[in-house]
């Protein structure tokens, strides 16, 4: 049983049961012997947030019904069933901005706020390599992604590599000027005219009135694919293997001889990889200028906490439930547009508190 | 064992589980006040757990830690801190990015002013010969230094009652005899001490109650002398004789 | 024997005295800044940064021009003129700061205007108690010229008139509902609330008004809103980003349409080259076009050559209105003969003057009656439809199904 | 640090106070207004230090507060013709309210998490105040009253200032701040030594959030324009960290360094070239981050120059 030794100075996550107890409220008595399903912390905050979400999901439709926005009709729901599913698009293309911030942050506890400009930088690469060398959105990537790759791990070697054990604020700071750096020089570049690229404007009809653009369906499946790539060579390969060992402690895995610092060499140019990918994605979806990077790093934020920092899949699953749940609130609520942003930003710290390891992440003690 | 006021800590069926494992599985002893108590058991017998529990730092599933007829379970650490229970820790917690002075006034009681917990900082420093380190960073002393700092910092509320988690680990002899010898000071000074100790010289030499864990249970309680002899407890330590296991 | 000043109180008075220094360094004697060789010091701050330097941008090529062109004609009552442009990052507080400085610090001759209508709205509390007037040509919310302020003029047309064609368009192909959408800021919802009256006059029932976040980027979910609510016309307040994604989404969701308009987006120039088919047909307004042989204002050819040989794109209506109204500022301060604020003022007040970018004649409050123009996107062409005065061509109305182009 | 070391400090800082109130008269226009919002920076790093720099809890939301502070006196003088001193009252008690509120749940998690939930509650502060027309004119944003506001307002921040100073110094060199700095030091240890964590991180957040919003008002009277994006801006809390761990964070005299250095480098290197300026604040900031993330007053001490520790 490991003894009390405890890594000192920062525990991620939650505070040990001493600290949370609210001041002089006894202890609720607890279950009869040990061990019983409900005594498990992780287990119980997993199912208030299971609880959490299930209400979230259904608030968009009470609100609906009261405000007389939902008709239980075919045109209506088949109306439902398009902005659903254009949520979960829409979450297959964050889900490709939270997993390149999910892999720095779980592998190093590093939170790069810079992340959002690393998306945009992806959209530029992509948006010149079609307009100056004419060569197809999707394609390009065989030549950005290596680029992104090498930023990456300069980004790592340059600067990250003394945030890593760091209070977060340096890690903070360090990535946000690093992003205001990538913001400015873009505008002396691009000016800050907004750009975007006439790409497959076509619609694919999956069934009678219910329609998704081509591009919007060209990007999830490409989000996916990369996706379950990355997710694959995580879970099998060797690399993968010593990338977790590293996520979950860094010392234990310096002894096992995995060599710390090229694992977070090669987590942080793919992460940069990813995010160069995402940008490609937004440059054939949405129009895009040095300043738009801004949001991609907030829903990034909000989609690692949702799924479990540092958890893969967890991220996946986050971003795509953050897309429907803004195309609900959208459709269904009044003036429902506006209430967007609220509903992704109270999503974030209601998980963090009733759940800071998220969906997938175990509250860690 | 008599009861009722001379008992300064009373621990009854004591249970703590983390997921499937049973840290702690029915724990029960009493100190009684004015006196040198040790608690023992191999690695992993549930001390440092029970020290834990009764300090408030985590919450027993089930049981008792009474102190003064009051039931000391559910309340918060700095509560328990206030009705003269200290603690030292196995692997030292100094605030390292503090001055030695600053670690020392970190624990002083609300009620006293400030003259007054320097001048009680400054006795305590002394104490331990750190008032040459005043003020340096805590963080720069050596493991011993730190480990005697700890020991001072826990002295500075006046405690009733100091629990010291392995004051012997890795402090060298001379540092160690000074520690005990205020020890006994302390104990003249009708305060009881509860020490977590590894080192069989150390608890026969300088304890008169010794309590025995295993597997998160107390398995014998008494004297050193009686407790050295105790079947149960070379059983614990050493595994039955072969003969023996096949029961 | 002195006290020795405590380390912490030795830095405190270094940090004080090291912030009024610095500061003091940069007050140059402001009557030397710029009487050297009797030059006249332009002023002004604008957004070369942040989320409106897209639009300002053009405003600052329009602004340099007219200064050259000034310089080249001898200058003004025989001054040469010095620019001074400062960028405000798209910020309120910033924007205060630096006009408190060209007024008091740099003591401009000249004021010139910042862009968009917060900026102004803030801006204009300044220059009205220091009593310099200047003419905004990046501003369009009327509630700023109702604050019975004497000192800011205005030559583009408000935001109100923004919808005005559209609405009329739309009412002359019988749309019965309509929505009206827009980004949550002032301009935008300014914009709005004219359709809305607009609409109301010609018998339009508005079925659906939402304002979205600045940075909305997935709209598909309010445009099914919009079709479930039975709009036939969509009237946005947009600028180029929400447009743009507005458009495209529609395209994929196979939504249709009567009419679309967009209030910023379709007049910025790279707007119909980057969407291409999917921008045709849309409305868009304009408060200027470079078309010499319709509008017929004098100069406009030459500015329009010169613009476009300098910058090698024609000047948008962002471009034009600047320079109309530095035209009028000229023309003000030729009539005064001297840089006396008051007399300016009173000249803006009155005076009538013939601009590139149309009559400028301003009423009690200081707006000027501009009439701005309503074009389609037709073959990727902006072509102005309305008013009829100044029709190129018919607009082809209702847009066609996406699936018929 | 001795008594008389104190009075000497607090002297300095009343000659300071003096100096600084004489001044406005004497100054142009612009020069009162790079003044005032040189003491606003002052205030802002000094309250976010008093959280972020005592107990380590960084905090990526602060300008929640200051927007709250905004909108507190924009609302109540535009729309309810109140005296603006007076809706600084409401400011400060709306943001002790709100921090409280927010406070008490999300000041149990630790690190990351606590800087991203503080991020998540400033970002939906501004989606409520642009969302919320009937009271904030959601995104019309408010305008007050014209009015020569110059030279009230460079007296209030004024006040305001030396109340955050000696409230800051107070706390930073007694043993509340010792207390304070043993949670960010290790909070296991702090609580099982006697201090409560939960009310002192409360007190400290609540006490961080009052003086940032008193600023917002004041800014407000002074710009007599705000609308939700330029208020809740998130590089306000940022320029609050940096130049907190500019000038030293965890220390008193730190943020006021960091915040004067700052503010008029960055004043005087932006007139003149715009564009480069905010490509040389980038790099500043992540050249501030990486080599000196004790600042200036950590740099002092390691050398020697500055003794450790706040309380002698």
């Amino acid at each position: 049983m490991r003894e009390e030794a405890g890594a000192r100075g920062r525990e991620a996550g939650e505070l040990p049961d001493a600290l949370v107890a609210a001041p002089g409220a006894p202890a609720a008595r607890r279950g009869p012997g040990p061990g019983g399903w409900r005594e498990r912390p992780d287990v119980r905050s997993l199912y208030r947030l299971a609880a959490f979400l299930a209400a979230a999901y259904a608030l968009p439709f009470a609100v609906g019904a009261w405000a007389g926005t939902v008709r239980l009709d075919a045109a209506w729901l088949a109306g439902l069933a398009t902005v659903v599913l254009g949520g979960v698009m829409q979450g297959g293309v964050y889900a490709m901005f939270a997993v390149g911030l999910t892999l720095i942050f779980g592998v190093m506890r590093i939170i790069n706020a810079a992340h959002g400009e690393m998306v945009m930088m992806g959209a530029y690469l992509t948006w010149v390599a079609f307009f100056a060398f004419g060569v197809d959105p999707l394609l390009s990537l065989a030549l950005t992604l290596p680029l992104a790759f090498l930023f990456g791990m300069a980004v790592q070697r340059l600067l990250l590599d003394a945030a890593v054990g760091a209070p977060e604020l340096t890690g903070l700071l360090i990535t946000f000027g690093l992003g205001l750096v990538m913001i400015y020089t873009a505008e002396l570049l691009f000016t800050t005219d907004f750009r975007t690229i006439p790409y497959a404007p076509g619609t694919v009809v999956l069934a009678p009135g219910v329609a998704v653009g081509q591009n919007r369906v060209i990007s999830f499946l490409m989000a996916v694919g990369i996706s379950t790539a990355v997710y694959l060579v995580l879970r099998f390969s060797r690399l993968g293997k010593a990338v977790r060992a590293t996520a979950l402690n860094a010392e234990v895995a310096l002894v096992c001889g995995i060599d710390v610092r090229r694992i977070y060499l090669l987590t942080t140019g793919l992460a940069a990889a990813l995010a160069v990918a995402g940008g490609a994605l937004v440059s054939i979806q949405f129009g895009f200028n040095p300043e738009t990077g801004v949001v991609y790093t907030l829903q990034a934020f909000a989609i690692i906490v949702l799924g479990g920092r540092g958890h893969y899949v967890g991220a996946l699953i986050g971003a795509v439930m953050l897309g429907v749940l803004e195309a609900l609130v959208s459709l269904l609520v009044p003036n429902g547009t506006a209430m967007v942003e609220l509903a992704a930003y109270a999503l974030l710290i209601a998980v963090l508190l009733i759940r800071p390891g998220g969906l997938m992440g175990v509250r860690e003690g | 064992m008599s009861r009722a006021d001379d008992v300064v800590l009373e621990v009854r069926d004591l249970r703590k589980a983390f997921g499937g494992v049973r840290a702690v599985d029915g724990c029960t002893f009493a100190v009684r006040r004015g006196t040198i108590a040790a608690l023992i058991g191999p690695n992993g017998s549930g001390k440092t757990t029970t020290f834990d529990l009764i300090t408030g730092l985590r919450e027993p599933d089930a049981g008792v830690v009474l102190h003064r007829g009051e039931n000391l379970v559910g309340l918060r650490p700095h509560q328990i801190f206030r009705r003269g229970i200290t603690r030292t820790f196995q692997v030292t917690r100094v605030y390292r990015e503090m001055t030695v002075l600053e670690n020392m006034l970190s624990a002083a009681p609300l009620g006293v002013p400030g003259r007054e917990a320097r001048a009680r900082a400054a006795a305590l420093l002394a104490l331990v010969d750190l008032t040459a380190f005043r003020g340096e960073y805590a963080g720069r002393l050596s493991y011993g230094q730190q480990k005697l700092l700890e020991f001072a910092r826990a002295l500075m509320p006046d405690p009733e009652l100091l629990l010291l988690d392995e004051p012997a680990g890795g402090v060298n002899r001379t540092l160690l005899q000074h520690l005990l010898d205020h020890v006994h000071r302390l104990r003249a000074a009708g305060k009881t001490i509860l020490l977590i100790e590894h080192d069989m010289t150390v608890v026969m030499a300088h304890c008169e109650w010794v309590v025995v864990m295993d597997h998160g249970a107390t398995i014998a309680a008494g004297p050193p002398a009686a407790i050295r002899e105790d079947p149960r407890v070379i059983e614990a330590y050493f595994g039955r004789r072969p003969a023996e296991r096949g029961a | 024997m002195m006290t020795r000043v405590g380390p912490a109180a030795r830095i405190l008075l270094l940090t004080v005295a090291g912030a009024v220094l610095p500061a003091a360094a940069s007050v140059r004697p402001a009557a030397a800044a710029h009487r050297p060789g009797n030059e006249v010091l332009i002023g002004g701050a604008i957004s070369m940064t942040g989320r409106y330097a897209e639009p300002a941008g053009r405003q600052v090529n329009a602004i340099k021009l007219w200064v050259d062109e000034l310089n080249g004609r001898g200058g003004l009552l025989g001054h040469r003129i010095v620019l001074r442009l400062l960028d405000d990052k798209s910020d309120t507080q910033t924007s205060i700061k630096l006009y408190e400085k060209l007024i008091t610090e740099d003591r401009v001759d000249l004021l010139l205007a910042p862009y968009s209508s917060g900026i102004t709205e803030a801006v204009a509390n300044v220059n009205e108690r220091h009593r310099m007037p200047f003419v905004a040509y990046g501003a369009a919310s009327s509630p700023i010229w109702e604050k019975g302020r004497r000192y800011i003029f205005n030559i583009v047309a408000v935001a109100e008139d923004y919808q005005k064609g559209a609405v009329h368009l739309a009412h002359r192909i019988g749309v019965r509902k309509a929505a009206i959408i827009g980004e949550d800021s002032l301009f935008p919802r300014q914009a709005g609330k004219g359709a809305r009256e607009w609409a109301r006059k010609l018998g339009i029932e508005i079925v659906v008004e939402e304002h979205y976040p600045t940075k909305q980027t997935d709209f598909s979910a309010l445009l099914r809103k919009l079709t479930s609510a039975g709009a036939e016309a969509v009237f946005s307040n947009s600028y180029f980003a929400d447009a743009a994604a507005q458009l495209r989404q529609m395209r994929e969701l196979n939504i249709n349409f009567k009419l679309y308009s967009s209030t910023i987006g379709p007049s910025l120039p790279n707007f119909p080259e980057q969407l291409g088919s999917t921008a045709e047909y849309v409305l868009g307004f304009s408060q200027w076009e470079p078309l010499p042989h319709i509008l017929k204002h004098p100069g406009m050819k030459a500015f329009i050559e010169a613009y476009e040989r300098r910058y090698g794109e024609k000047p948008n209506y962002h471009a034009g209105g600047a320079y109309g109204a530095l035209q009028v500022t000229e023309a003000a301060v030729r009539r005064v003969g001297s840089f006396d604020q008051e007399k300016l003022r009173d000249a803006l007040a009155t005076i009538e003057v013939h601009t590139v970018f149309g009559r400028y004649r301003v009423d009690a409050r200081g707006m000027n009656a501009h009439e701005g123009l309503t074009f389609q996107i037709l073959q990727g062409q902006r072509r102005v439809v309305w008013p009829d005065k100044w029709a190129e061509v018919k607009p082809e109305l209702p847009m066609p199904e996406w699936s018929r182009r | 640090m001795a008594p008389a070391e104190h009075v000497r400090n607090l002297a300095a800082l009343a000659a300071a106070a003096v100096v600084l109130a004489l001044l406005p008269n004497h100054l142009s226009l612009y020069l009162r207004s790079f003044l005032l919002f040189l003491m606003m920076s002052v205030v802002l790093a000094l309250s976010w230090n008093i959280i972020s720099g005592f107990t380590g809890y960084t905090s990526f939301g602060h300008v929640a507060f200051y927007g709250i502070g905004a909108y507190a006196c924009a609302i109540l003088v535009a729309d309810y013709g109140w005296p603006w001193p007076a809706t600084l009252v409401v400011g400060a008690a709306t943001a002790a309210a709100v921090g409280a509120a927010i406070g008490y749940p999300v000041l149990r998690l630790r690190g990351p998490y606590f800087a991203i939930a503080m991020l998540g509650t400033a970002e939906g502060t501004r989606v409520v105040a642009t969302v919320w027309d009937g009271l904030t004119h959601g995104g019309l944003g408010i305008s007050l009253p014209s009015a020569e506001t110059s030279i009230p307002t460079y007296h209030a921040m004024l006040a305001l200032m030396v109340v955050t100073v000696v409230v800051a110094y107070a706390v930073g060199h007694s043993r509340l701040g010792i207390r304070l700095t043993a949670i960010r030091e290790d909070e296991v240890a702090a609580e099982a030594l006697g201090i409560d964590t939960t009310r002192y991180k409360l007190a400290a957040f609540t006490l961080s959030a009052v003086f940032p919003a008193v600023a917002g008002g004041i800014q407000a009277y002074k710009v007599l324009y705000i609308d939700p994006p330029s208020v809740f801006f998130v590089q306000i809390t940022i320029a609050m960290a940096l130049m907190a761990m500019l000038g030293g964070k965890g220390t008193v005299i730190g943020p006021i360094l960091g915040a004067v250095i700052l503010y008029t480098a960055q004043e005087l290197t932006w007139v003149n070239f715009p564009t480069a300026h905010l490509i040389a604040y980038g790099l500043f900031i992540v050249l501030v981050a990486r080599f000196m993330p004790r600042g200036l007053v950590g740099f002092a001490i390691d050398r020697g120059w500055l003794r450790k520790g706040m309380v002698r």
